[in-house]
Protein backbone atom coordinates (compact mmCIF):
# COMPACT_ATOMS: atom_id res chain seq x y z
CA UNK A 1 0.00 0.00 0.00
CA UNK A 2 1.22 3.59 -0.83
CA UNK A 3 -0.58 5.72 1.39
CA UNK A 4 1.23 9.46 1.74
CA UNK A 5 -0.38 13.05 2.55
CA UNK A 6 1.88 15.43 1.27
CA UNK A 7 2.58 19.20 0.80
CA UNK A 8 4.11 18.40 -2.63
CA UNK A 9 2.69 18.41 -5.89
CA UNK A 10 1.47 14.87 -6.08
CA UNK A 11 3.48 12.84 -9.17
CA UNK A 12 0.72 11.01 -10.90
CA UNK A 13 3.38 8.85 -13.26
CA UNK A 14 4.76 7.39 -9.52
CA UNK A 15 1.16 6.51 -7.88
CA UNK A 16 0.46 5.12 -10.87
CA UNK A 17 3.87 3.07 -11.27
CA UNK A 18 3.37 2.12 -7.51
CA UNK A 19 0.27 0.21 -8.10
CA UNK A 20 1.63 -1.92 -11.36
CA UNK A 21 1.21 -5.99 -10.86
CA UNK A 22 1.54 -8.60 -13.37
CA UNK A 23 -1.30 -9.83 -12.13
CA UNK A 24 -3.91 -7.03 -12.35
CA UNK A 25 -5.56 -6.67 -16.05
CA UNK A 26 -7.16 -3.27 -14.80
CA UNK A 27 -5.75 -0.30 -13.27
CA UNK A 28 -8.74 2.20 -12.13
CA UNK A 29 -7.26 5.82 -10.95
CA UNK A 30 -9.23 8.84 -9.31
CA UNK A 31 -7.81 12.15 -9.54
CA UNK A 32 -9.18 15.04 -7.95
CA UNK A 33 -8.02 18.46 -8.94
CA UNK A 34 -8.77 22.28 -7.89
CA UNK A 35 -11.69 23.33 -10.06
CA UNK A 36 -12.01 27.11 -11.38
CA UNK A 37 -15.65 27.25 -9.48
CA UNK A 38 -17.84 25.94 -6.59
CA UNK A 39 -21.35 26.32 -6.03
CA UNK A 40 -21.34 29.15 -8.75
CA UNK A 41 -18.37 31.41 -7.20
CA UNK A 42 -15.36 31.68 -9.21
CA UNK A 43 -12.34 29.85 -7.16
CA UNK A 44 -9.07 31.37 -6.50
CA UNK A 45 -7.14 28.90 -5.13
CA UNK A 46 -7.24 26.22 -1.90
CA UNK A 47 -5.71 25.66 1.42
CA UNK A 48 -6.08 22.54 2.76
CA UNK A 49 -5.45 21.40 6.53
CA UNK A 50 -4.68 18.18 7.55
CA UNK A 51 -4.59 15.90 10.71
CA UNK A 52 -1.89 14.47 9.62
CA UNK A 53 -1.48 11.22 11.81
CA UNK A 54 -5.27 10.66 12.05
CA UNK A 55 -5.80 11.80 8.40
CA UNK A 56 -3.00 8.90 7.04
CA UNK A 57 -4.68 6.70 9.81
CA UNK A 58 -8.09 7.08 8.52
CA UNK A 59 -7.04 6.79 4.76
CA UNK A 60 -4.73 3.35 5.47
CA UNK A 61 -7.85 2.55 7.49
CA UNK A 62 -9.79 2.92 4.34
CA UNK A 63 -7.66 1.12 2.19
CA UNK A 64 -7.69 -1.78 4.51
CA UNK A 65 -11.22 -2.26 3.93
CA UNK A 66 -11.36 -2.29 0.69
CA UNK A 67 -9.27 -5.00 0.32
CA UNK A 68 -11.67 -6.86 2.50
CA UNK A 69 -14.69 -5.51 0.50
CA UNK A 70 -12.26 -6.62 -2.69
CA UNK A 71 -10.19 -9.72 -1.53
CA UNK A 72 -9.05 -10.19 -4.98
CA UNK A 73 -7.53 -6.29 -5.50
CA UNK A 74 -3.49 -6.24 -6.25
CA UNK A 75 -2.17 -2.89 -5.19
CA UNK A 76 -3.89 0.55 -3.69
CA UNK A 77 -2.49 3.79 -3.80
CA UNK A 78 -4.02 6.64 -1.61
CA UNK A 79 -1.61 10.23 -2.10
CA UNK A 80 -3.52 13.39 -0.64
CA UNK A 81 -2.24 16.75 -1.07
CA UNK A 82 -2.26 19.12 1.83
CA UNK A 83 -1.12 23.13 2.07
CA UNK A 84 -2.29 25.89 -0.76
CA UNK A 85 -3.13 24.62 -3.93
CA UNK A 86 -3.84 26.32 -7.22
CA UNK A 87 -6.41 25.82 -9.72
CA UNK A 88 -5.97 22.71 -11.80
CA UNK A 89 -3.93 21.21 -9.14
CA UNK A 90 -4.05 17.56 -8.28
CA UNK A 91 -5.36 17.55 -4.85
CA UNK A 92 -5.74 13.53 -4.35
CA UNK A 93 -5.21 10.16 -6.21
CA UNK A 94 -6.86 7.05 -5.49
CA UNK A 95 -4.98 4.03 -7.85
CA UNK A 96 -6.14 0.36 -7.81
CA UNK A 97 -5.18 -2.56 -9.23
CA UNK A 98 -7.57 -5.48 -9.77
CA UNK A 99 -7.22 -8.73 -12.34
CA UNK A 100 -10.37 -7.74 -13.68
CA UNK A 101 -11.97 -4.17 -14.88
CA UNK A 102 -15.31 -3.68 -12.91
CA UNK A 103 -13.68 -4.77 -9.15
CA UNK A 104 -11.40 -1.39 -9.87
CA UNK A 105 -13.91 0.87 -10.35
CA UNK A 106 -16.11 -0.41 -7.84
CA UNK A 107 -12.99 -0.39 -5.22
CA UNK A 108 -11.28 3.05 -6.17
CA UNK A 109 -15.05 4.78 -5.94
CA UNK A 110 -15.32 3.11 -2.67
CA UNK A 111 -12.01 4.63 -1.26
CA UNK A 112 -12.73 8.22 -2.99
CA UNK A 113 -15.91 8.13 -1.36
CA UNK A 114 -14.92 6.45 1.91
CA UNK A 115 -11.77 9.02 2.11
CA UNK A 116 -14.47 12.19 1.97
CA UNK A 117 -16.66 11.03 4.63
CA UNK A 118 -13.75 10.30 7.58
CA UNK A 119 -10.44 11.36 6.45
CA UNK A 120 -9.37 14.05 8.77
CA UNK A 121 -8.97 17.14 5.88
CA UNK A 122 -10.38 20.45 5.53
CA UNK A 123 -10.42 22.56 2.14
CA UNK A 124 -10.82 26.29 2.44
CA UNK A 125 -11.81 28.18 -0.74
CA UNK A 126 -10.18 31.08 -1.43
CA UNK A 127 -12.47 33.59 -3.76
CA UNK A 128 -12.26 36.69 -5.26
CA UNK A 129 -13.95 38.26 -2.06
CA UNK A 130 -13.57 35.93 0.82
CA UNK A 131 -13.35 32.38 2.08
CA UNK A 132 -15.41 29.37 3.16
CA UNK A 133 -14.57 26.28 4.93
CA UNK A 134 -16.24 23.46 2.60
CA UNK A 135 -19.47 21.56 3.94
CA UNK A 136 -18.92 23.40 7.36
CA UNK A 137 -21.69 24.59 7.95
CA UNK A 138 -25.60 23.43 6.46
CA UNK B 1 -7.34 15.75 35.17
CA UNK B 2 -6.29 18.02 32.73
CA UNK B 3 -7.77 17.40 28.82
CA UNK B 4 -5.58 18.46 25.34
CA UNK B 5 -7.92 19.35 23.11
CA UNK B 6 -6.27 19.79 19.20
CA UNK B 7 -8.50 21.98 16.77
CA UNK B 8 -8.66 22.14 13.27
CA UNK B 9 -10.17 23.69 10.24
CA UNK B 10 -13.18 26.33 11.02
CA UNK B 11 -13.18 25.10 14.90
CA UNK B 12 -9.41 26.34 15.36
CA UNK B 13 -10.69 30.02 14.14
CA UNK B 14 -14.11 29.48 16.53
CA UNK B 15 -11.96 28.80 19.09
CA UNK B 16 -8.85 31.35 18.37
CA UNK B 17 -6.45 28.63 18.29
CA UNK B 18 -4.99 25.15 16.99
CA UNK B 19 -5.00 24.07 21.06
CA UNK B 20 -7.47 24.28 23.78
CA UNK B 21 -6.50 23.02 27.63
CA UNK B 22 -9.77 22.11 29.90
CA UNK B 23 -10.01 21.06 33.58
CA UNK B 24 -12.60 17.95 33.21
CA UNK B 25 -13.49 15.80 36.30
CA UNK B 26 -12.05 12.15 36.06
CA UNK B 27 -14.09 10.02 33.27
CA UNK B 28 -15.45 12.74 31.61
CA UNK B 29 -17.34 11.63 28.59
CA UNK B 30 -17.03 12.29 24.83
CA UNK B 31 -20.67 13.43 24.78
CA UNK B 32 -19.93 16.05 28.15
CA UNK B 33 -16.65 17.41 26.31
CA UNK B 34 -19.28 18.14 23.28
CA UNK B 35 -21.87 19.45 25.90
CA UNK B 36 -18.97 21.60 27.58
CA UNK B 37 -17.39 23.06 24.09
CA UNK B 38 -20.62 23.43 22.77
CA UNK B 39 -21.63 25.80 25.77
CA UNK B 40 -18.18 27.65 25.70
CA UNK B 41 -17.83 28.63 21.92
CA UNK B 42 -21.63 28.86 20.77
CA UNK B 43 -20.53 28.73 17.00
CA UNK B 44 -19.59 25.36 17.28
CA UNK B 45 -23.41 24.47 16.89
CA UNK B 46 -23.97 26.40 14.18
CA UNK B 47 -21.40 23.74 12.23
CA UNK B 48 -23.11 20.85 10.47
CA UNK B 49 -21.75 18.21 12.86
CA UNK B 50 -18.69 17.82 14.64
CA UNK B 51 -16.64 14.68 16.19
CA UNK B 52 -14.54 13.61 18.37
CA UNK B 53 -11.34 11.87 17.81
CA UNK B 54 -9.12 10.17 20.27
CA UNK B 55 -5.93 8.27 19.53
CA UNK B 56 -6.79 8.91 15.75
CA UNK B 57 -10.39 7.07 16.03
CA UNK B 58 -13.53 8.41 15.86
CA UNK B 59 -14.93 7.99 19.67
CA UNK B 60 -18.13 7.30 20.44
CA UNK B 61 -20.08 9.73 22.85
CA UNK B 62 -19.72 7.23 25.73
CA UNK B 63 -16.56 7.13 25.49
CA UNK B 64 -14.79 8.05 28.84
CA UNK B 65 -11.46 10.34 28.48
CA UNK B 66 -8.14 9.48 29.79
CA UNK B 67 -5.77 12.51 31.03
CA UNK B 68 -2.73 10.74 27.89
CA UNK B 69 -5.57 10.53 25.42
CA UNK B 70 -4.62 12.68 21.92
CA UNK B 71 -8.10 14.54 21.93
CA UNK B 72 -9.14 16.45 18.50
CA UNK B 73 -12.48 17.82 17.68
CA UNK B 74 -13.38 17.14 14.09
CA UNK B 75 -15.66 19.29 12.31
CA UNK B 76 -17.36 18.28 8.93
CA UNK B 77 -14.39 16.89 6.92
CA UNK B 78 -13.84 18.22 2.86
CA UNK B 79 -10.75 16.26 1.58
CA UNK B 80 -10.68 14.97 -1.34
CA UNK C 1 -11.47 14.05 -27.66
CA UNK C 2 -7.95 12.39 -28.03
CA UNK C 3 -8.91 9.18 -29.58
CA UNK C 4 -6.08 6.98 -31.16
CA UNK C 5 -5.61 3.57 -32.12
CA UNK C 6 -1.41 3.21 -31.80
CA UNK C 7 0.80 0.64 -32.43
CA UNK C 8 3.57 2.86 -29.91
CA UNK C 9 3.50 2.10 -26.18
CA UNK C 10 1.12 4.31 -24.62
CA UNK C 11 2.31 7.47 -22.74
CA UNK C 12 -0.36 7.21 -19.35
CA UNK C 13 0.92 11.32 -18.75
CA UNK C 14 0.44 12.30 -22.14
CA UNK C 15 -3.29 11.36 -21.96
CA UNK C 16 -3.76 12.45 -18.55
CA UNK C 17 -2.35 15.69 -19.27
CA UNK C 18 -4.97 15.61 -22.64
CA UNK C 19 -8.23 15.33 -20.03
CA UNK C 20 -7.27 18.33 -18.19
CA UNK C 21 -9.50 21.63 -17.63
CA UNK C 22 -9.98 24.17 -14.97
CA UNK C 23 -13.83 23.21 -15.06
CA UNK C 24 -12.87 19.33 -14.05
CA UNK C 25 -12.65 18.95 -10.51
CA UNK C 26 -12.78 14.79 -11.08
CA UNK C 27 -10.86 12.77 -13.53
CA UNK C 28 -11.13 8.83 -14.02
CA UNK C 29 -9.17 6.88 -15.93
CA UNK C 30 -9.12 3.22 -16.62
CA UNK C 31 -5.54 1.66 -17.76
CA UNK C 32 -6.25 -2.20 -19.44
CA UNK C 33 -2.41 -3.91 -19.02
CA UNK C 34 -1.34 -7.57 -20.18
CA UNK C 35 -2.09 -10.11 -17.42
CA UNK C 36 0.41 -12.60 -16.91
CA UNK C 37 -2.50 -15.26 -16.87
CA UNK C 38 -5.77 -15.89 -18.30
CA UNK C 39 -8.64 -18.23 -17.35
CA UNK C 40 -5.78 -20.11 -15.46
CA UNK C 41 -3.65 -20.25 -18.07
CA UNK C 42 0.14 -18.73 -18.36
CA UNK C 43 0.20 -15.85 -21.13
CA UNK C 44 3.38 -15.29 -22.79
CA UNK C 45 2.15 -11.92 -24.56
CA UNK C 46 -0.37 -10.61 -27.13
CA UNK C 47 -1.25 -9.85 -30.59
CA UNK C 48 -3.68 -7.35 -30.73
CA UNK C 49 -5.31 -7.10 -34.59
CA UNK C 50 -7.30 -4.02 -35.65
CA UNK C 51 -9.47 -3.24 -38.36
CA UNK C 52 -7.95 0.50 -38.35
CA UNK C 53 -10.40 2.46 -39.97
CA UNK C 54 -13.45 1.10 -38.16
CA UNK C 55 -11.88 1.19 -34.76
CA UNK C 56 -10.96 4.52 -34.99
CA UNK C 57 -14.51 5.33 -35.66
CA UNK C 58 -16.29 3.51 -33.21
CA UNK C 59 -13.88 4.37 -30.62
CA UNK C 60 -15.18 8.15 -31.21
CA UNK C 61 -18.88 7.56 -30.98
CA UNK C 62 -18.17 5.54 -28.28
CA UNK C 63 -16.95 8.84 -27.08
CA UNK C 64 -19.96 10.88 -28.66
CA UNK C 65 -22.49 8.49 -26.80
CA UNK C 66 -20.87 9.05 -23.36
CA UNK C 67 -21.32 12.88 -24.47
CA UNK C 68 -24.78 12.35 -25.05
CA UNK C 69 -25.31 10.38 -21.66
CA UNK C 70 -23.32 12.24 -19.63
CA UNK C 71 -23.62 16.28 -21.10
CA UNK C 72 -21.19 17.76 -18.46
CA UNK C 73 -18.30 15.52 -19.88
CA UNK C 74 -15.59 18.07 -19.76
CA UNK C 75 -12.72 16.06 -22.02
CA UNK C 76 -12.30 12.67 -22.68
CA UNK C 77 -9.63 10.50 -24.27
CA UNK C 78 -9.49 7.43 -25.46
CA UNK C 79 -6.28 5.11 -26.87
CA UNK C 80 -5.60 1.85 -27.91
CA UNK C 81 -2.73 -0.09 -28.37
CA UNK C 82 -2.28 -2.66 -31.83
CA UNK C 83 0.30 -5.09 -32.39
CA UNK C 84 2.77 -6.75 -29.91
CA UNK C 85 2.53 -6.56 -26.19
CA UNK C 86 4.15 -7.82 -23.18
CA UNK C 87 3.25 -8.59 -19.58
CA UNK C 88 2.40 -5.57 -18.08
CA UNK C 89 1.63 -3.15 -21.50
CA UNK C 90 -0.44 -0.93 -21.15
CA UNK C 91 -3.28 -1.97 -24.09
CA UNK C 92 -5.97 0.65 -23.34
CA UNK C 93 -6.63 4.06 -21.68
CA UNK C 94 -9.79 5.93 -21.01
CA UNK C 95 -9.90 8.76 -19.12
CA UNK C 96 -12.35 11.05 -18.95
CA UNK C 97 -12.75 14.75 -16.77
CA UNK C 98 -15.92 15.86 -15.52
CA UNK C 99 -16.85 18.95 -12.92
CA UNK C 100 -17.93 16.04 -10.13
CA UNK C 101 -16.88 12.63 -9.74
CA UNK C 102 -20.02 9.80 -9.53
CA UNK C 103 -20.20 11.07 -13.27
CA UNK C 104 -16.09 10.55 -13.88
CA UNK C 105 -16.47 6.97 -12.52
CA UNK C 106 -20.00 5.93 -14.95
CA UNK C 107 -18.74 7.88 -18.19
CA UNK C 108 -14.96 6.23 -17.52
CA UNK C 109 -17.11 2.47 -16.88
CA UNK C 110 -19.13 3.75 -20.00
CA UNK C 111 -16.87 4.00 -22.50
CA UNK C 112 -14.66 1.08 -21.47
CA UNK C 113 -17.35 -1.70 -21.16
CA UNK C 114 -18.65 -0.09 -24.56
CA UNK C 115 -15.88 -0.45 -26.10
CA UNK C 116 -14.89 -4.19 -25.13
CA UNK C 117 -18.69 -4.48 -27.23
CA UNK C 118 -18.37 -2.62 -30.42
CA UNK C 119 -14.85 -1.51 -30.95
CA UNK C 120 -13.14 -4.29 -33.46
CA UNK C 121 -9.97 -5.22 -31.63
CA UNK C 122 -9.09 -8.67 -31.56
CA UNK C 123 -6.78 -10.46 -28.81
CA UNK C 124 -4.78 -13.36 -29.17
CA UNK C 125 -3.50 -15.19 -25.77
CA UNK C 126 -0.37 -16.69 -26.93
CA UNK C 127 0.86 -19.02 -24.16
CA UNK C 128 3.92 -21.48 -24.29
CA UNK C 129 1.97 -23.76 -25.78
CA UNK C 130 -0.62 -22.59 -27.98
CA UNK C 131 -2.42 -19.37 -28.76
CA UNK C 132 -5.70 -18.52 -28.89
CA UNK C 133 -8.22 -16.15 -30.17
CA UNK C 134 -9.74 -14.70 -26.90
CA UNK C 135 -13.56 -14.62 -27.15
CA UNK C 136 -13.84 -16.46 -30.80
CA UNK C 137 -15.30 -19.66 -29.45
CA UNK C 138 -17.84 -20.43 -27.09
CA UNK D 1 -21.09 -7.61 -58.36
CA UNK D 2 -17.79 -8.33 -57.37
CA UNK D 3 -17.93 -7.53 -53.36
CA UNK D 4 -14.39 -7.33 -51.71
CA UNK D 5 -14.57 -8.44 -48.25
CA UNK D 6 -11.64 -7.68 -45.19
CA UNK D 7 -11.16 -10.52 -42.73
CA UNK D 8 -9.50 -9.96 -39.55
CA UNK D 9 -8.42 -12.18 -36.45
CA UNK D 10 -9.49 -15.64 -36.57
CA UNK D 11 -11.24 -15.27 -39.28
CA UNK D 12 -8.83 -14.20 -41.23
CA UNK D 13 -6.85 -17.67 -40.24
CA UNK D 14 -10.30 -19.95 -41.32
CA UNK D 15 -10.13 -18.15 -44.31
CA UNK D 16 -6.73 -18.34 -45.04
CA UNK D 17 -6.64 -14.73 -46.43
CA UNK D 18 -6.96 -10.96 -45.27
CA UNK D 19 -9.43 -10.55 -48.18
CA UNK D 20 -12.07 -12.42 -50.01
CA UNK D 21 -13.64 -11.29 -53.49
CA UNK D 22 -16.82 -13.11 -54.18
CA UNK D 23 -19.47 -13.15 -57.12
CA UNK D 24 -22.82 -11.91 -56.04
CA UNK D 25 -26.31 -10.92 -57.22
CA UNK D 26 -27.16 -7.57 -57.31
CA UNK D 27 -28.60 -6.14 -54.12
CA UNK D 28 -27.35 -8.90 -51.79
CA UNK D 29 -28.51 -8.71 -48.30
CA UNK D 30 -25.74 -9.22 -45.49
CA UNK D 31 -27.94 -11.92 -44.58
CA UNK D 32 -27.39 -13.79 -47.47
CA UNK D 33 -24.11 -12.87 -47.63
CA UNK D 34 -23.50 -14.25 -44.07
CA UNK D 35 -25.15 -17.53 -45.20
CA UNK D 36 -22.89 -18.08 -48.32
CA UNK D 37 -20.18 -17.72 -46.28
CA UNK D 38 -20.62 -20.31 -43.36
CA UNK D 39 -21.58 -22.74 -46.26
CA UNK D 40 -18.18 -21.98 -47.75
CA UNK D 41 -16.31 -21.94 -44.83
CA UNK D 42 -17.72 -24.34 -42.10
CA UNK D 43 -15.57 -23.13 -39.28
CA UNK D 44 -17.16 -19.75 -38.85
CA UNK D 45 -20.10 -21.83 -37.70
CA UNK D 46 -18.11 -22.61 -34.47
CA UNK D 47 -17.55 -18.83 -34.07
CA UNK D 48 -19.62 -17.54 -30.91
CA UNK D 49 -20.98 -14.80 -33.01
CA UNK D 50 -19.92 -12.82 -36.38
CA UNK D 51 -20.86 -9.65 -37.79
CA UNK D 52 -20.80 -7.85 -41.03
CA UNK D 53 -19.60 -4.03 -41.50
CA UNK D 54 -20.44 -2.17 -43.67
CA UNK D 55 -17.87 1.52 -43.89
CA UNK D 56 -17.02 1.77 -40.73
CA UNK D 57 -20.52 0.45 -39.25
CA UNK D 58 -22.37 -2.42 -38.28
CA UNK D 59 -24.80 -3.76 -40.89
CA UNK D 60 -28.24 -5.24 -40.13
CA UNK D 61 -29.19 -8.42 -41.50
CA UNK D 62 -31.34 -6.71 -44.49
CA UNK D 63 -29.27 -4.09 -45.71
CA UNK D 64 -28.30 -4.39 -49.72
CA UNK D 65 -24.73 -4.79 -50.10
CA UNK D 66 -23.15 -2.60 -53.47
CA UNK D 67 -20.43 -2.76 -55.50
CA UNK D 68 -18.34 -0.46 -53.61
CA UNK D 69 -19.27 -0.75 -49.98
CA UNK D 70 -16.35 -1.54 -47.83
CA UNK D 71 -17.11 -4.83 -46.55
CA UNK D 72 -15.51 -6.40 -43.26
CA UNK D 73 -16.35 -10.12 -41.84
CA UNK D 74 -16.32 -9.04 -37.95
CA UNK D 75 -15.73 -12.13 -35.43
CA UNK D 76 -16.35 -11.51 -31.53
CA UNK D 77 -14.19 -8.52 -30.83
CA UNK D 78 -11.75 -8.86 -27.53
CA UNK D 79 -10.15 -5.10 -27.49
CA UNK D 80 -9.74 -3.38 -24.09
Amino acid sequence: MNIHLTDQPIDVAAVLASVQDEGAGAVNTFIGTVRNQSTGRRVVRLDYEAYDAMAVHQMRRVAEQAREKWPMLCQVAIIHRKGRLEIGDVAVVVAVSTPHRADSFAACQYIIDTIKQVVPIWKKEEYEDGSVWVAAHP
Amino acid sequence: MKLKIALFGIAKEIVGSSQLELEAPERQSVADLIAQLRAQYPALNALTSFAVAVNSEYAPEDYCLRENDEIALIPPVSGG
